[in-house]
This record gives structure tokens, C-alpha cells and sequence, in this order.
């Protein structure tokens, strides 16, 4: 299935785009999306980021649905 | 108390306006305002900042703050609650964010605005990238 | 730090000025800037305000500012402390005072002036009596 | 000897006068001046009320010195 990607700060400048359809197995968990996510853009390897869906921060064990907003989310910076 | 506080949250291109700001938190009811205005620094780590460049995940950034407001009605009670936060190109001396409480009384205020700060540097999905002379930085966050 | 900080003390007879304020305080050296605004409430106790009116022993205050001017450096070098506060007649909605304070960091800035705020109300000599439709009385103070 | 004393809030208005100059034994006390004060002014004894010395808080046992200025400082109510 797939999920719209919006990747944010630093993250954005590594992948080299600031949005994208990603393709996920049927009911993946956030933990499979970062997999393959690292698959995809090995540079976000050592970045620690956070993951939104449709606009909240969520746990690795949340399971994506067809079509949700993901986010990749770095450590924020704000003020 | 269940009265809902008043809520002003904007992200924007162009400058912060403090007297905008105060304005829409004041009232006659309310005896205390506490307002942050936080502006960029010329230097950073030494070096000369040219400008900072913020970027947002505006949709999101909202329902943080919402998530933060509830928390803050619950603990303090304040009769508004106020984020203005820039995006974009902000050069040194330009404000970045104005974060601003009215509340009856200054404990109240003080706190509210505080915490509020805290959680936006914790929570709220906004970037800001250091433009130098010669080359440029994400910003860690620092707690 | 030995650097002293910027002091702007005033006791002002006109309408103070946000603007003005916040301007005194500002600098590219600072990045956290703690303003808090001190309005006149409409209700007192459940009765309506027809003005507050303020006199102060300026010496005297000008004395304790610099005591806790003292203070508040040793504890939190700041880059400005800042005191505005109005005398004679002022109505609701009005600004009675304005306490500021820049820094270079937020927690300093809220810390700094929720402090000169709590040593405003417990030393400095300005005394404030409500005017009420049939009456008026001298304010106690509250802790 | 003669101090001068300034009269501030609540006690001008119960003392019907913001200055005046007064009369103190020389080398009073802070602590003999209030019991002075309390003969001229009966109805100040119910206020609590601070004394500063040439503007500055004094203790009780501050001893006065001709022409100081003397100042009666009910509880402050700024802000």
C-alpha cells in the first residue's frame, strides 16, 4: 500500500525532497516504515527522528493505513 | 474554572508585531501578561550568523499547540493563550517568536508562558537552519 | 560575568509604552527577552473600578531598583532590566507596569523578571488605592 | 533635634499631610520615634507600617541624626 511521505528539516536536505508517495507492505508497523525507510535513504541511518502520522507523534508499534500522512520528523528547533 | 481561554497561534512570512500580539491578549478582566520574545542572536557558537532560516510543519504545529493549550487551561487557567512563531528567512535582531499569557494573576502568567516555551522547543514540529558566511547548520536542539 | 547590565527605571506620570519598552531591552547580543505588562482589572473584589490611583517615594524606589538590580545581576547576568511603572490616576484596561528583562537564555529571562516582579510588590515604596463609584480604599498587599 | 518626615499611602491620608518636619530627642531611635509618632498621630497605631532612613529600610534600633529624612512606609501595593 501506499503512504504520503513529508520529510522535514535535515531529514528533507538528505533525501533530497520534501515529499514523496513511499510503498509499505499492508498493515506495516512505524517500526517496518523506518526500515525501509533507512533502505531508501541510507544518510537518515544515523539521524534520530521522530514519526508523525497525520499530524501526531506516534510509537514504532502504530500500524500504518493506506494513504496516511507520515512525517519524518527531526529532533525540533523551534524559537 | 471551564472557561475556554482565547487561542492566537499563527505562523508567518513576514515580521512579529508585538503591539499586535499584546493587543489581542489584553482585556479589562485580566490583570497579568507575560510575553517571550525570543530574536536571533548575531552570533552563534562565535560565529557570525547571517540569518536563520525556520521551516514548519504548519498542520501539525497546530495541533500541538492545541495539545499544549489543553494542558495549560487545566494547570493555569489563563484567559489567553498566544504563539506567533516566523517561518522563512530571519535575520539577526528580528524576532522569531512571540509566545505571550494573560491570566489574573503573574504566577499564572509567568508559568504558562514558560512552559509553553518549553514545549514548543520540545514538541513543535519547527526547524531552523544557521546561514553563515561560509556554509550553514541545522540546529540540535539543546534542552 | 562582571558585564553590567543595561538599567531603564522610570516612574512615569503618562501611559506607559510596550514599544518603547521592549526597544530599551532589544539587542542582537540577546537572544530571550521576558516582558511582563501589568494592567488595570475592571473588577475588584466583584466592584467596579473607576481608576487606581498610584503615588510612589521615587528616591527611594529608584534605591531598592538598584538593590535588586544587584540581586537579579549576580544571579542571572542579564543584558537589561527594565521597570516602568505609572503614577497618579490610570483606568481599566490601562497599564499600570511594565517589567522586562533580555537575556541570553529564556529560563534566566522568565526567572529575572518573575522576580523583580515578586521584589516590586515586597519593597519597592509605590502604594495604590482603588476608586470605586461610592468609595475608595488603600490596596493591602497580597503575597 | 529635627527630622524630616515624609508620610506615604494610607498614613498622609489618616496623618492629613504628606511632610512635615518633627521634633525627636537627640539620638532617638527608630523604635522611640514610632512611639512618638503614635502620640501625634493616635489613629496610625492600629497600621503596620516600615520606616526608612534617608531612603533606605532601618531597624528599630537605628539611631536618627538631625535633619535625616525620615520616611512612614505602609505596606507597598505596587504593580
Amino acid at each position: 500500500m501506499t503512504v504520503r511521505l513529508l520529510i522535514f528539516g535535515i531529514a528533507h536536505e538528505i533525501a533530497g525532497k520534501r515529499s514523496t508517495t513511499f510503498e509499505v507492505p499492508d498493515n506495516a508497523t512505524v517500526s517496518e516504515l523506518r526500515s525501509l525507510l533507512s533502505l531508501t535513504y541510507p544518510q537518515l541511518g544515523p539521524l534520530s527522528f521522530a514519526i508523525a502520522v497525520n499530524q501526531q507523534y506516534v510509537e514504532d508499534s502504530v500500524i500504518l493505513t493506506e494513504n496516511d500522512e507520515v512525517a519524518i520528523i527531526p529532533p525540533v528547533s523551534g524559537g | 474554572m471551564s472557561k475556554q481561554p482565547s487561542v492566537f497561534f499563527a505562523i508567518c512570512v513576514v515580521p512579529l508585531d508585538i503591539v499586535a500580539c499584546e493587543s489581542f491578549i489584553r482585556s479589562t478582566a485580566t490583570g497579568a501578561e507575560v510575553i517571550f520574545v525570543g530574536t536571533v542572536r548575531e552570533l552563534s557558537h562565535g560565529k557570525k550568523v547571517v540569518h536563520l532560516e525556520f521551516e514548519s510543519y504548519e498542520q501539525m504545529a497546530q495541533k500541538e499547540l492545541q495539545r499544549i493549550t489543553a494542558i495549560i487551561k487545566d494547570r493555569w487557567s489563563p484567559d489567553s493563550i498566544l504563539l506567533h512563531h516566523r517561518i522563512g528567512k530571519v535575520k539577526p535582531g528580528e524576532i522569531a517568536v512571540i509566545a505571550a499569557i494573560a491570566a489574573h494573576h503573574r504566577e499564572q502568567a509567568f508559568e504558562a508562558c514558560s512552559f509553553l516555551m518549553d514545549e514548543l522547543k520540545r514538541t513543535i514540529p519547527i526547524w531552523k537552519k544557521e546561514v553563515f558566511e561560509d556554509g550553514e547548520e541545522w540546529v540540535t536542539p539543546h534542552p
